[in-house]
């Protein structure tokens, strides 16, 4: 029996790690140092509709236990997605979550459109979060009625549930969420990086050429299992936890939080094999805490003691 | 194949100003295509500092399963690496990216390799190959001062190697640039800081001439995009090359620096 | 000649270097260490009308790089801070900068008014982002025009300057700098902490009693950068910048973000001495990078090349 | 006076199931007053983990200007600790708090020690001192398992000395209160897990009890608030004791657990 598979609106997962959206490209490079089968689902790269460069380097910058990252959503657009990454990663037997960006509306409206179409996609992960691009991104992030808006839209199109990616760059992650539900989104992946800065004491400048940059890792854990912990208990939607996640110790964290999924990012580039070993590592952790099942985990930070897990999807 | 290996130091000391020679053992040194590939090296079991540091691989014996880098200790993860003492283990991912392409000269014709600061470790095992195949290699190494000039000796084994130095506290006083202008090869190998690349690869386009680049990386095997750098001939400034995997041996022309 | 001596609106320093607000108390502990008179200034402990307990323990939970606290602004009350605190710290030639809180406006305007006519008290820090009490804190410090309608207040009946502490919770920071600007705030500080959480693998509940608290430490550190390099380009008020300092270098790196004085708050737990060694290591410091006084940092990072430091009191 | 030192290792070792026996020069230990008081140690040079870890001090020698503490090994602060070798140095605040008042019970009388788990180790040097007064010690240790068992034999060198464990598998089956009841006593000494405290304080409200509390702690030296408990007799809720600095060890009536 397996302690660790679970089910979430479009995904039915072998198990609920997955590589988040932007540290894992579209899975060829790890696909060389393990199989992919093991993953529960891969999260790519963002996708715009045309072939992005994205910013000039330095993109990254290291802090303390964390990161910055201005990658500027590189990536080689919509067509060569769907004609190429996407029939390569169907090779493996791992729903993909694909992460939709844009600068407009509409841009957001055809990637999810055509994105949404491919056989293996089985679901969306709207990234409405990025601090990385000068136009969109963020903005949709951090005012509800347009995050809303936006959602809305792209439900309209999609042919398969909607994941809202939420900014932690704001002041109110709640009103937020219970945006986006309104505008009809199946649940939220939370959350993306905080907008940071690191300066070269040698030079005076920002290191990163884009000067800010968004801020990922281990550092960033506490604000991402706050928000969660606060977002679980006012919405109905599942969430998929992410920031700073780096051992099973940390997935359990997350669902106790209210998680029902997890992504890791930063964490592959410092042991490329961390998915893989977090898979086999739970289900010991899971029999040394007395779970039967991961499930059982989310949202045991606020439910009474005596109320039972309940499954979401 | 990538491997990510618990590696025993075999030796580790300091053989100029802060730079360190460490050697240790690898199973994966039998990946180990050609010289100018590297390794990327996790400091810490911990997670500050969080990131692994790019290194050059220096040399390596495929007999003895060993490989040897050189290091310039700078920040924190160089200076924590710097205090990990024989026998100790060390997690290396490797080995990375593509290198040198030793086929590109033949037996007899003259390569040029130009190494600048920590530039030069790279440099060595392609001396050593070159060598080995009968091209005739010449060195031209720059360094700051006196006190941080390391592997003369080692180079001179192979040919004939020029240092200067930026005071001029050892060897030719200027700019490696300065001296090649005088020297004579059909093929420059150069390892350096950018400012370095970019003059040779201005000055030497009607020659052969190969670049090994440096930038700030994450993952270090091609997946998260933080190493590109976009590519020659690009009406639509769209392509790119990544460091860690394309790279870091480019050919100049293949490259905008 | 010293390369160290700032002047602030209230504050003539000898060095731009204090400890913050709550992580030193009132000065006393850290007396029986070092020579108090060696600081620029001190930043004590938020001051409220009455005595306040706070929150239950435990109030800190350790995290990457950081911690969380969840102290709840305890504080022996106004008259006894007055009375009792103020008149010892007064033995040393060390400029006071008082914390204020408070549940409601009058309270702040209360606290303010009586503690501003303390002689050694130069300048008031007045805490509209304390994230760990339950009412006022944190509402004060999210709503632009909450705050400045309180700094108004609070600079009516203030004796000295002060300096508005900015929350990093919010969406805007330059918004809410602007705001306090407006309320006629003689200067700001930021940050103070972001809101998280930690979870007990063990209990499956958050290590705080308080369930959340305030991340502080060298993991926030990239927040503060940034938010101070936005905020320094758009207001004239000079900036105490905080979040994440442990060294000289930490300290030249928010200078050139944009700070014109600096305090140190979680260090003060690892290293008890580490605001004395980073005065003395300053100088040497600015030597090696060539500059002949520390004010010429100030901004650096967004300042052209040729622009000169300027003093802004 | 408080002080932080670079403290060398004069030795380190594993005496039972995850508990590590440490001994190091320091120069303040010529300012230690009390058995009971503790110290603050910083497990690494870097940033994480952050904090400084509360380990009491079980036992000094100011001759030789020693210091031993025994600790378990329990999460990523403690592990880092037990790593350190003989010869490396630490860095250590103290000595901290207030100990067990040993003017507190006269020659000839009976005090009760009794300790749970980690909160053994601070009553040995309080043994000690006492039996040097000629107060009659009783000691009971209480641990989970027989595993988990450490220095029966070092108390028994200064009186009777009864061990129990949760599981039966040494000495008496059971909790440490359920062999108290059966001795007699004139005064009680206890460090350990908070709800064994409270079984002690309200069984012998009409015993002379001192209690070591723990609590979680961010300075460790007063200024910071994290480790406060509330006061016993104080109708406001508002009066307090840091537990770092008022404590770690109060009479029983002084605070509220
Ligand atoms: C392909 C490649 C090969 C290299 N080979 C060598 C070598 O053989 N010997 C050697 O001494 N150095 C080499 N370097 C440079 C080396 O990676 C950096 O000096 C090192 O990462 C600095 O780390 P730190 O801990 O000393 O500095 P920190 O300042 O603590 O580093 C902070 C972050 O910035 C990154 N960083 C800082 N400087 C550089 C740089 N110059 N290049 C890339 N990343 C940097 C670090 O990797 C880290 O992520 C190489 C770099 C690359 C990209
Ligand atoms: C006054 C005092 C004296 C102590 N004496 C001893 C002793 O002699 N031997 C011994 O083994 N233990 C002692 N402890 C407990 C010891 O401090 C903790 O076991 C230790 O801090 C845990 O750190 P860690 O790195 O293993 O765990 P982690 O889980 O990594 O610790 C995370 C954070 O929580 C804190 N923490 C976790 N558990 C405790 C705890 N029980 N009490 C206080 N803080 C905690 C840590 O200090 C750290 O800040 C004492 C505690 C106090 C307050
Ligand atoms: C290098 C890098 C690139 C990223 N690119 C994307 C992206 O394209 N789309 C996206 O939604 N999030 C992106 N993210 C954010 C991550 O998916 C994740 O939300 C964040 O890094 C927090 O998780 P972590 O701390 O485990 O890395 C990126 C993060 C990093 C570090
Ligand atoms: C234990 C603790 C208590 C604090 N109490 C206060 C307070 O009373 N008033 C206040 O304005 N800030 C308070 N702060 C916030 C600090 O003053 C500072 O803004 C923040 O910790 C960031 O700096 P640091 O990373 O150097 O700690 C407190 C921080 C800590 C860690
Ligand atoms: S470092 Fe990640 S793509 Fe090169
Ligand atoms: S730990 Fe800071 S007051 Fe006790």
């Amino acid at each position: 029996m397996s302690r660790l598979n679970v089910e979430l609106p479009g995904l039915k997962l072998k198990n609920p790690i997955m590589p988040a959206s932007g540290c894992f490209g579209f899975g060829r490079e790890y696909s060389q140092l393990y199989d992919l089968n093991l993953l529960g689902a891969i999260m790519i790269k963002a996708t715009t509709v045309e072939t992005r460069f994205g910013n000039p380097t330095p993109r990254v910058a290291e802090t303390h236990a964390g990161m910055l990252n201005a990658i500027g959503l590189q990536n080689p657009g919509l067509d060569k997605v769907i004609s190429e990454e996407l029939p390569w990663l169907s090779q493996y037997d791992v729903p993909i979550i694909a992460n939709v960006a844009g600068s407009v509306e509409e841009e957001y409206v055809e990637v999810a459109r055509k994105i949404s179409q491919s056989p293996n996609v089985h679901a969306l992960e709207l990234n409405i979060s990025c601090p990385n691009v000068k136009t969109g991104g963020i903005a949709f992030g951090t005012i509800p009625e347009v995050a809303k808006q936006l959602t809305r839209k792209v439900k309209e199109v999609s042919e398969v549930p909607v994941y809202v990616k939420l900014s932690p760059n704001i002041t109110n992650i709640v009103e937020m969420a219970k945006a986006v539900e309104a505008g009809g989104a199946d649940g939220l992946s939370m959350i993306n990086t905080l907008v940071g800065m690191k300066i070269d004491i040698k030079t005076g400048k920002p290191i990163l050429a884009n000067r800010t940059g968004g801020l990922s890792g281990p550092a960033i854990k506490p604000i991402a299992i706050r928000m969660i912990y606060e977002v679980s208990q006012v919405t109905n939607l599942p969430i998929i936890g992410m920031g700073g996640i780096q051992s099973a110790e940390d997935v359990i964290e997350f669902f106790y939080a209210g998680a029902s999924a997890v992504a890791v990012g930063t964490a592959n580039f410092v042991d490329p094999f961390v998915c893989p070993s977090i898979i086999e590592q739970l289900p010991e952790l899971l029999e040394k805490l007395g779970f039967d099942h991961i499930s059982e985990c989310t949202g045991r930070s606020w439910k009474q003691n005596g109320q039972l897990a309940y499954h979401r999807s | 194949m990538i491997t990510k290996e618990m590696c025993q130091i075999v030796s580790h000391k300091e053989i100029a100003a802060d730079i360190f020679k460490l050697t240790v053992e690898a199973e994966f040194v039998g990946q180990i295509k050609a010289p100018g590939q590297f390794v990327h090296i996790r400091v810490t079991n911990g997670w500050d500092p969080l990131l692994r540091r790019p290194i050059s691989i220096s040399s390596f014996d495929k007999k003895k399963n060993q490989l040897t880098m050189i290091y310039r200790r700078e920040g924190k993860g160089t200076q924590l690496l710097s205090h990990l003492d024989t026998g100790k283990v060390v997690d290396i991912l490797g080995p990375l990216g593509n290198g040198f392409p030793v086929g590109e000269v033949d037996k007899g014709q003259i390569a040029l390799l130009v190494g600048g600061g920590i530039g030069v470790p790279p440099l060595y095992e392609l001396s050593k190959q070159l060598t080995e195949k009968g091209v005739i290699v010449k060195h031209v190494l720059g360094f700051q001062s006196e006190s941080h000039v390391f592997y003369k000796k080692e180079f001179s084994n192979y040919g004939e190697t020029i240092v200067t130095t930026v005071d001029g506290s050892y060897g030719v006083k200027g700019l490696v640039t300065d001296v090649i202008k005088n020297l004579s090869f059909d093929c420059i190998f150069t390892c350096g800081p950018t400012p370095m690349l970019r003059a040779i690869k201005q000055e030497y386009s009607n020659k052969k001439v190969f670049l090994s680049l440096e930038e700030r990386m994450g993952c270090g095997i091609g997946a998260c995009f933080a190493c590109v750098c976009k590519t020659g001939n690009d009406p639509l400034g769209n392509s790119y090359k990544k460091i860690c995997s394309d790279g870091p041996v480019f050919r100049a022309e293949e490259v905008l620096i």
